[in-house]
Formats: structure tokens, sequence, C-alpha cells
């Protein structure tokens, strides 16, 4: 509860802001011609965080604000993130002991008693063999 | 309550599958110290409710606000207590999830509100899953609707079934009798009703069993074959006998009649018509009824068993 | 302005600092709110695609880049206008702030108007969510292969759909702004309402500086 | 000073108008109070209803089973989402918040009777889904049963979504208020424990809340338009669904659980008049839960998901479970050497206390994985939650508003019926749920309309009794509780300002409170629990 005066963000900062963004977008769309296997998306999502770095610091003031409302979303940043990474540690491992349970049988026994479905999820259906 | 009982006790189930006892040593080290700090709680509670009793003077009480010694004690105690528990479940969890190799195959069809199981052997059996003692069975378990669950108390095994996937779980029955299937995720109006049974044999019962499920006896009059598949595939959960009407609409005095269709014209309940409602039964639904309910029996149920369901409904009047 | 008591000072509040700051923290709070809002689609975007890649690359040849390029330069703009807004108030130049925020509402519209464009397109080729898709072979239409695709148009139509919403919203209280700035009621003294759409207004921005790139620029 | 104050809130302005678009926090508080109150009671008979028909093993006693589907359904979404999540935060929060915090109101006034109007709304939607068939798909609407059900699944859950803004809108007020209102001299750590659980409380509010506006938006998009992202028939993952639901309602569950919290550590140390143990360690643990709570939601599936997730899974569990636990022993040591009333407030926070510890024990149980595969969906799960929701938050609850009667309304309920009422439920309570773990670890599945034709239904039927006479048993004493508070509020022995003898601001303030909660700047002494440091004089015998 400060009682200083609001800070007025000079326009020279609002004009190289713009432009910086201007620029990345065109650099997002040039670098998405070129393929760089999984770095794709990695590429895409630096530039788009960067970008909106820019726009929370400077078009939002959280650079001159209370720390507060910077603390604020970025734990909703971060609570994004754990919504996504732990419920993919799920999606992503669905059959992780099965597969294990593959390589140790796979030495004894013919393969193709062993064979474990590892998309579930597509309405495509499944051969496996424990069908007759 | 002793950690080797196999009877049941007045907690748990009796331990009928080489996991239980491990299961049940697990509850029973949780339940002792839990019980012991439910205990503490309770006398901290009433011993210090007693001594420490306002008796009506005045004065202020004492400062005390933190103790470092007892505050790293009660903290560390439960936590080791809790990383034991924790990595004596997870080694138990992993167990129970890994299947044998070698183990018996049987594939589990769960749908609105019935359990069929496949055996390799080229038959599938309705409701009773027959296994033999002392041997892992491995279940390769698919829905054909909504989610269930493979619960069986005395195996301590559970499994969600999940459309669209094989859920798979094992387990290895130590001992010979008859125990309940139930299911154990909400699938609609008669999740209840949908039961079924292990029955556990010795390997010379089922072997004699297996012989025989394989064949089927003319000597049965049909009737009673239809009278024993209504009960086998769970008609009863949606279909009474007594005209109440349920899921579906009361078997009671539809023979010979003219059922009411939302599609179609009025349709005469005959033989083609009954085997048509078993094998293809989303063709044309009975007027006030929704649609989508009644799954197929198509591949499941046997041509005899159709023919007696017919005798069957022919009796109920 | 701090000290300043404007008409638009409630009582409950000690000073107008202190009601400024609050109004503040609220509405980052409620951005909070619509972060996680996103989660969701975010979330059902980042598992089927990890589960359906190649449908994913397929898919997001529909979309049309050019158009959704220009989208985001429109935004971008908006957003830039609108701070600008909030700056001429913050200078007392309330006909400066007038032009930049009923220049934001044109960029609101242009937005709109081009997202309305892409749209039409989805539903000529019969790119529609779930149940709906229903693809058509024609020459401007791009054929795709891959499991389920329309889980992507499915994905495609709930993200930009809700974004959309939320430009509409922004877009009305935009309007509010403007009629409240022409009968004066926004001085240096106070502003807040304007900063608050202002905001809101750059975080309906920044959803689309994610939204671009995942859903038009994958490959 | 022991009198009533003549012109307070209550009665300032007594036209239905100036209830109805009242910006006072506390008149919201008691708009909620009444609101939620109805649906208790609703959400009660409908478990009473639940109760007689598991009375014998076979179905069809006095409901059918569609019927039974649809009573279940609705205690539970009911009970959590219109009377629970509500309870202590928008109505108890309401009316106590700013006052502790010796501030003139929350910082929306407006939004905060937006809140209240949402949740009308929201309600009414759900009322309406109750009127055109009510839901048949468990409160946590699991696809792809709810996906396929006809019944009334789209009203109810956009009654939820709805009531999920009216939770965001409470949280949001909360927090900002606690930052930037405190009156001067109220530091983070001068602030009753009660508002710091509330904070907590409300940083799970916009968290989390907002996620389970969109999965109820995914699944009325589903069933619209099968988008397929959670109907298997459609290439979409019904577990996906219970990971979407469950990240926010299990913080919903602190949501439910931490402001009762609050109020038991208030209660505990005002009737042992003496400072609170640990007190930087229970503001910590609830805020430390709040953030651990999101990082647990994968416990309710551990017989759904990938062995891997269920390992990460349990083991944050228990880390989560050591700050609840902690905290019971932090009660405890408050106790010791105090100087210890038994009012009914006090009662409650002792039921709480040996109730929760049975909860949170419990707890442990399931969240072993090898025990909870046994466990998961049985009865032992349903009496485990009741025991955290209704032995924690709903007794808390209870406490709480037996504790800020004498505020609220100035006048005191009769002593002795209260403590009767607060005895007769511990018995009550235990008696209905003790005999549910047992049956839910003999295999008793939840959800079941009939258990006839089973192993062991013959001890199934003797507990299921046992629960029933149980329940009546709390029936009964929410009936007598009913009575003497209705009774009080026109003829209870005025109260007067600090009938408890409490050190928390809104004692300081006549009662009922006044307009604007203080007739004079209050002034910060004392620390909220210095009961080492200053003796309040009690306003009542």
């Amino acid at each position: 509860m400060s009682n200083h005066e609001h800070h007025v963000t000079p326009l020279s900062t609002y004009l190289i802001v713009f432009s910086s963004l201007l620029a990345l977008t065109g650099i997002t769309v040039f670098s998405a011609q070129f393929d760089f296997g999984w770095f794709n998306i990695v590429l895409a999502l630096m530039i788009a965080s960067f970008k909106s770095s820019l726009v929370l610091l400077f078009f939002m003031h959280l650079y001159y604000d209370n720390k507060i409302n910077l603390a604020f979303i970025l734990a909703s940043v971060v609570f994004l993130a754990i919504f996504i990474g732990i419920t993919m540690v799920d999606t992503n491992f669905r059959s992780t002991l099965y597969d294990v349970r593959g390589k140790l049988v796979e030495e004894q026994a013919p393969k193709e008693n062993f064979q474990k479905s590892s998309s579930h999820h597509s309405d495509e259906h499944i051969e496996h063999s424990t069908d007759h | 309550m002793f950690l080797n009982a196999t009877e049941q006790t007045a907690w748990l189930p009796q331990q009928a599958s080489t996991i239980a006892s491990e299961v049940d040593a697990l509850f029973y080290f949780i339940y002792y110290w839990t019980l012991f700090f439910l205990g503490l709680v309770t006398f901290c509670t009433f011993y210090f409710g007693w001594k420490y009793k306002n008796n009506g003077k005045k004065g202020l009480t004492s400062s005390v606000d933190h103790s470092t010694l007892l505050e790293v004690t009660w903290t560390a105690i439960p936590f080791v207590l809790v990383m034991i528990v924790f990595f004596w479940g997870a080694g138990s969890y992993i167990k129970m999830n890994v299947i044998p190799y070698g183990a018996m195959e049987v594939n589990v069809t769960a749908q609105k509100w019935s359990w069929n199981f496949k055996y390799k052997e080229g038959f599938s059996n309705p409701r009773e899953l027959v296994v033999p003692v002392n041997t892992p069975i491995k279940l390769v378990m698919e829905s054909q609707d909504v989610l269930h669950s493979f619960y069986v108390p005395e195996f301590r095994v559970k499994m969600d079934i999940i459309p669209n996937r094989y859920m798979m779980t094992w387990f290895e029955a130590t001992k010979t009798g008859e125990f309940d299937i139930m299911c154990t995720e909400y699938c609609g109006s008669s999740h209840s009703e949908m039961l079924g049974k292990v029955i556990v044999k010795s390997q010379s019962d089922y072997n004699e069993w297996l012989e025989k499920a394989n064949v089927i006896d003319e000597s049965i009059p049909l009737v009673e074959v239809g009278r024993t598949a209504y009960k086998r595939y769970a008609c009863n959960t949606c279909h009474s006998i007594d005209g109440t009407s349920g899921t579906g609409p009361s078997l009671k005095g539809i023979w010979g009649t003219m059922a009411e269709h939302e599609s179609t014209a009025a349709l005469l309940v005959d033989e083609n018509y009954i085997r048509e409602s078993i094998l293809n039964p989303q063709k044309d639904i009975v007027k006030g009824y929704p649609y989508g309910n009644m799954p197929t029996f198509k591949g499941l149920i046997r041509g005899r068993e159709i023919e007696g369901l017919i005798e069957y409904i022919k009796e109920i009047k | 302005m701090s000290t300043e008591k404007t008409k638009y000072f409630q009582h409950h509040f000690v000073d107008p600092d202190q009601q400024y700051e609050s109004s503040k923290l609220g509405m980052w709070a409620f951005l909070v709110t619509e972060v996680l809002t996103f989660a969701g689609f975010f979330c059902a975007y980042a598992i089927f695609r990890a589960w359906n890649p190649d449908m994913f690359i397929n898919a997001h040849k529909a979309l049309d880049v050019v158009m959704g390029g220009t989208n985001t330069v429109v935004l971008i703009t908006s957003s830039l206008t609108m701070a600008l807004a909030i700056r001429y108030i913050q200078i007392n130049n309330s006909r400066a702030a007038l032009i930049n925020l009923v220049l934001t509402l044109i960029f609101a519209g242009t937005f709109l108007v081009i997202k309305y464009f892409e749209y039409e397109h989805k539903f000529h080729c019969g790119h529609l969510p779930g149940a709906l898709y229903n693809p058509h072979i024609a020459p401007d239409c791009v054929a795709i292969e891959g499991n389920n695709p329309h889980v992507f148009f499915s994905i495609y139509f709930m993200m930009t759909g809700l974004h959309g919403i939320h430009v509409i919203a922004g877009m009305a209280l935009i309007v509010w702004l403007i009629i409240r700035t022409i009968k004066g009621h926004f001085t240096p003294a106070y502003y807040t309402p304007v900063e608050m759409v202002g905001l809101f207004w750059h975080l309906v921005d920044l959803i689309w500086i994610f939204l671009f790139p995942l859903l038009y620029l994958i490959g | 000073m022991r009198e009533y104050l003549e012109k307070n809130y209550l009665n300032e302005e007594t036209t239905i108008k100036s209830w109805l678009l009242t910006l006072d926090h506390k008149r919201i508080g008691l708009m909620y109070l009444f609101a939620i109150m109805f649906f208790f009671a609703i959400g009660g008979f409908l478990a009473l209803f639940i109760r007689l028909e598991l009375l014998t093993p076979i179905g069809g006693d006095i409901l059918d089973k569609d019927t039974y589907n649809v009573f279940y359904t609705l205690h539970g979404a009911i009970m959590i989402f219109m009377f629970i999540i509500p309870s202590v935060p928008a109505a108890m929060g309401n009316l106590i918040l700013p006052v502790m915090l010796g501030t003139k109101d929350v910082a929306f006034p407006r939004l905060n009777l937006a809140s209240w109007y949402v949740y009308v709304v929201g309600s009414s939607i759900g009322i309406f889904s109750i009127v055109s068939g009510g839901v048949d798909t468990g409160w946590t609407f699991y696809t792809p049963y709810s996906s396929s059900t006809d019944t009334a699944v789209i009203s109810m859950t956009f009654a939820v979504l709805v009531l999920g803004f009216s939770s965001i809108f409470t949280g949001i007020n909360f927090i900002v208020t606690v930052h930037k209102m405190r009156a001067p001299g109220i530091t983070w750590f001068k602030m009753p424990l009660f508002i710091w659980s509330l904070y907590a409380t409300a940083l799970i509010q916009i968290l989390a809340t907002p996620v389970i506006a969109v999965t109820m938006l995914l699944l009325i998009m589903e069933r619209t338009f099968q988008v397929g992202i959670f109907d298997p028939a459609m290439g979409g993952d019904p577990v996906l669904f219970q990971h979407f639901f469950w990240f926010y309602s299990h913080p919903a569950v602190y949501i439910m659980i931490l402001p009762g919290m609050g109020i038991i550590s208030e209660i505990i140390s005002v009737f042992s008049k003496k400072k609170i143990f640990g007190y930087k360690f229970i503001a910590g643990s609830s805020m430390a839960i709040a953030l651990f709570g999101f990082l647990v939601w994968g416990h309710h599936m551990f017989t759904a998901e990938s062995e891997f997730a269920a390992l990460v899974f349990s083991i944050i569990t228990y880390l989560t479970a050591l700050p609840s636990g902690v905290k019971i022993f932090n009660w405890l040591a408050t106790l010791y050497k105090g100087k210890i009333s038994f009012e009914a407030p006090m009662l409650y926070a002792i039921n709480f206390l040996l109730l929760f510890a049975i909860g949170g024990l419990t707890g442990i149980f399931l969240g072993t994985l090898s025990v909870d595969v046994m466990l998961h969906d049985t009865y032992f799960v349903v009496a485990h939650f009741h025991y955290v929701m209704m032995g924690g938050t709903v007794i808390a609850f209870l406490g709480g508003l037996h504790y800020w009667w004498p505020k609220i309304w100035g006048r005191m309920y009769s002593e002795k019926w209260a403590r009767v009422s607060a005895i007769l439920i511990f018995f009550g309570f235990n008696l209905t749920f003790i005999p549910q773990f047992i049956m839910g670890s003999l295999g008793m599945p939840r959800r079941y309309w009939q258990y006839d034709g089973m192993l062991n239904t013959e001890l199934f039927h003797f507990y299921h009794t046992l629960s029933t006479v149980g329940s009546w048993m709390i029936a009964l004493s929410f009936i007598i509780m009913l009575i003497y508070l209705v009774h009080s509020i026109k003829n209870g022995k005025v109260a007067g300002s600090n009938p408890w003898g409490a050190l928390t601001l809104e004692w300081q303030t006549p009662s009922p409170t006044p307009a604007h909660n203080f007739l004079e700047e209050p002034k910060i002494t004392h620390g909220p629990y210095a009961y080492d440091e200053v003796e309040a004089e009690r306003t009542i015998d």
C-alpha cells in the first residue's frame, strides 16, 4: 500500500515491445517451415513463452507492479504444469509394467504369446494373442 | 485376528489366494499402529480434559507454545511408519500386477449387467468362473459398454475394466470352494445384481468339469435349459418373470402377443422374434423402453440355450 | 493520484490506493482462474497429441497459417492499442485514449471476422468436432489420415471457441469503457476499470499466443 | 458488556429488498447459511431413505433400483457441491472473516452478493435437474456411463459448473481481503488460524475450481457433440475424465476440511484458554496441505491408472497426510496445562478430534497400494470419507455455528440441549459408520441397492441394521439442534459481546455486530491467542 504515483510506461517501451512481438511472430512462423523433430514443439513453446513474458511484464505492467501479482500468475503456470505433467505420468506409462513382463518372458517363450497392446485408446480393434 | 488365520476374521474375509496373506499382514500392521495412535489421541483428550478442567479460578495460562523435541518426534515417528507402509504396500502391489509366466488364461467380458468367461478350449461360461486350485490364473478382461470392476474379496483382487482396452489381473486360488465375484464400479441400474461366482475345483475335478462343459447334455429338458440360461445370462436383471417392468419388458405372458414397437408395426412374439431379440436386440425396441440398453448375446449363447429360452418363455404365464 | 478521493471511492476501503491495489489483485486472481480454465483444454491437447502425433500433424494442415498468423498480428496490435489507451488516461489525454479504445475494438472485430472465415471453411470441408466430423473430398479441402481426426477438431473448436467467447466478452467490456470515457469518468486519479479490462484483454492475447503455434504451426 | 446491541446488522434495515440487495458480508453470510442448511436437510433426507432401503438385503423395500441410484447420486452431489463446499468458507467465512481482520467488509461486496446469487442460480439448476428425473451416475459423473445414460446429466453438470463460479468469487474475495484489507497491526503471523485456513482454502478455490468447470463443460460437449475426449466409443479415454475430475475434486476435499481445521484451532484455544501450540506450524501446514493437495488426485484411481502413476501418487499421499496428522498433536498439546471448559463448541471440537483422527488414520489403509486394491469402492471408503467430511467438516461447521451463534444473533442457545445433541451426534455417528468400515473390509461394495445372495449377506445385514439405527440417532440430534437454535433466536439469553472470553477481534465488538462491524476503530493490543498475557472477561456465566 504505497502512496507513490502509478508508473507511466514510456511510449518507446511499448513500441519496442510491440515490434519485438511482431518479429517473434515472424520467427515462429518461419521456423515452423523446418523440421527439427522433437525440438519443433520446444522451440515453438519457447518463443511463445518469451512473447507472453513480454506481454505480462510490459503491457500488463508486472515489471513495475507489486510482485504479489507476479507470484499469482506464476503460480497459475506452475499448477497448469502440474496438471498436465502428472496426468501424463499416467497416460504415457499405461503399459510399462506389462512391457517389463513382456521383456522377461520373451527370453523363455515364443513371442506371439506375450504381445501386449500398447495403444489402448484408439478405437481400432487391437488384435491380441489370447483370443483363441 | 491372527496374522496367519486363513478363516474369516472380524475385519477380513477368508484368505483364498496366494496374495491374501501378504495383504492381510499389512492390513493388520496398519490396523494395530493406527489403533495405538487413536488410543493415544483419545487418552490425551480425556486425560487433559480431566486434569486441566477449568476450576473457575482466575489467572493466566502457561505460555508454552512449542517444543522442538516433541514436534520432531511426533513428525518423525509417523513418517517412518508411513514409509514402511508405502514400501511394503508398493511391493505387494507390484506382485499383484506382474502376472506369472505360464498362467492359465481366461478371457472375461463384462457388460451391463453380467459376466462372461471365455475359455481357451473354445467355449464360454456365463456368470461362473471355474478354475483349478493352486494354479495362477490370468484374466484378460474387456468391457462391452461402461466401466466395470472385477472384485473377489476372498482373493483380495480388484481391477477396473475400462472399455476399449484389455485390463489384466491374476490370482492363484489356494482353497477349493465358491466365492463371490462383484462389480465394484457403478455401471447402471442393476449394478448391485452384477454378481458372479468363482468356483475353485481341485485339478481332477476341474478336468472333469472341463470335459463336460464343452458338451451339450441332450438329456436335460429344454425348459430346464431355458430356466438355467435365464439365470446364467443374467436375463433376470432386466426382464422379470412376474410382470413388473424393469430396465426391459417383463417376460410374463408375452408369448403369442403382439409387441408394440417405436420403429415398426406391432410384431408377433414367436420363435423368431425371441431369437432376434437375443442376437440382435437393438434392431427394434419395445415401445416405452430406452434404446441401447441390451447387449447382444451373439457368440455367447448356444443354439440349444436359445431353444430352451423359447420354451421357458412359453411357460411363463 | 492515490490519496485523492473520487466519487468512485468505496467507503469500506481505507484509501483509494488500497482500493486500486485490491481491484488489481482481485483481477490477477481472476486471471489465474482463466489460465486454469484453459489448462483443461491444454491438457487434453497434450495427451491426445502424445497419443496420436501423426494424426495431429496431418490434421493441422487443414488450418490456414496465413489467416492464423494475420490474427496473431491483429491481436498483438490490439494489445498495444489497449496498453496505449491506459497510458493516455494516465497522462490525462482522454481523447487519445478514446481513439485507442476504438482501435482496439476494431482490431477485435477484425479478429472475429477472420475467425469467421476460418470456421466457414471448416464447415465447408466437414472438418467438425466429434460426431459432426464428416470430411468432404474437394480440391480445397485437405484429406486427413490417422486415428480419430475428429478429436483434433474437437480440441480446435473448443479451444478457439472458448477463446472467441472471451474475445466477445472483451469487446463488450471495451464498449462499456468507450461509453464511460466519452462521459469523462476516467481521470489519472481513477481509471481502475480501464486497467482491469486491459489486463483481461492482454490475457486473451496471451492465450492466443500459445494457441497459434500449438494448433497452426505443429509439424 | 453484557448487552444486546439494539441497532445491529440484522435490523438496521428490515425490508426484504434490503436483504436481497445487501452488500453487507454478514447478511450475505447469513443468506448463505439458510440456503446451505436447506440443501443439507434435503441431502439428509435422501441419506435416511438410502439407509432404510439397505435395512434388508433384498432390494425394493421402499425404493426401486433406479430411484435408489438417483437418491445416492443426489445425496452426494447436493452434500458436496451445495452444502459442504460453501458451508464453512461462504457461510461462516463471510460472517466472520472481515470482523476477525478488523475491516468493514470484504474487498468486493458486490462480487460477494453476486456469488450468493450465482449459488442460488446453480442450485436452482440442480433442483431443475432433480425435478426432471434426477441423475443416476454417482456424484463423480464417471464416463462413459455419464455420457451414455439418459438421465438429466447435462443440467446437473451445468449446475456444478455454475456453483463453481460462486466458489471462485468467494475465493477471490477472501484472497484480496486477506492480502490488502487487514487492520493495521494484524501482520501475517498475527492473523487468527481460521483466517489462515480460509486463505489457503481460497487459493485452492481459484486454482482448482476452473478445472471442474472445464471438466463439466467437456462432459456436456461429450454428450451433445460426442467430441471424443472422454468417450471410448469416439476414441476418448474414460480414465482421462477421472484425472480431470479428481484434479478438482481432490483439492476440493481440502476446500472442505481446511476451514474446518481452522475453526477447531479457534475453539480449542479459546475453550482451554491457552496459547495455541505451534502457531506457525499450523498456519504453514494449512498452506502446505493446500499445495500438496494438488499432487495426490491419482489415489482415487489405483485400480484404473498405470502402476507407475499409482506408485507416484501413493508416496505423495503419505507426505500430504503427515501435516494433517501433526495438526492433531498440536491441538492436543494446546490442551496441556490449559483451563478447559466443556461448553457445546468444545464438545464439538472433541468430537472432531476423535472422529477426524479415525477418518485420517483409516486414510492410511486406503493410501497403501495393495490394501487399497482390496478396499477400493467398498463401504470402507464410504465410511472413511464420511468420517472426514461429516466427522471432520460438518462437525467443525456445527462447532463453529455454536461458537459464533451468540455473535450472529446476540443470544445464547440452550447449553443443556446443545450438549445433549453434541453427545448424541457422536454416538449416532459412530454407530452409523463404524459398521461400514467392517462391512467394507469384509467386501461389501458401495452403491449397491441390494446385497442378497452373497457369502456374507447375513453379516452385512447385521451391520447395515446397526448403521440404519445410527442414522436415525443423527437425525434425532439434528432435530433437537434445529429446535433449540431456532428457539434461541428470539428467546435466548442475551450473550453480550464476548461470551467465551476469547481474544480475537470479532469478540471486541458488540453482539449482534453493528452494520459496519465496529463502533470504533478496533485496537490490536495483543495476539489472537495471547492467553498467557491477557484474560478477557466472559460476558455470560
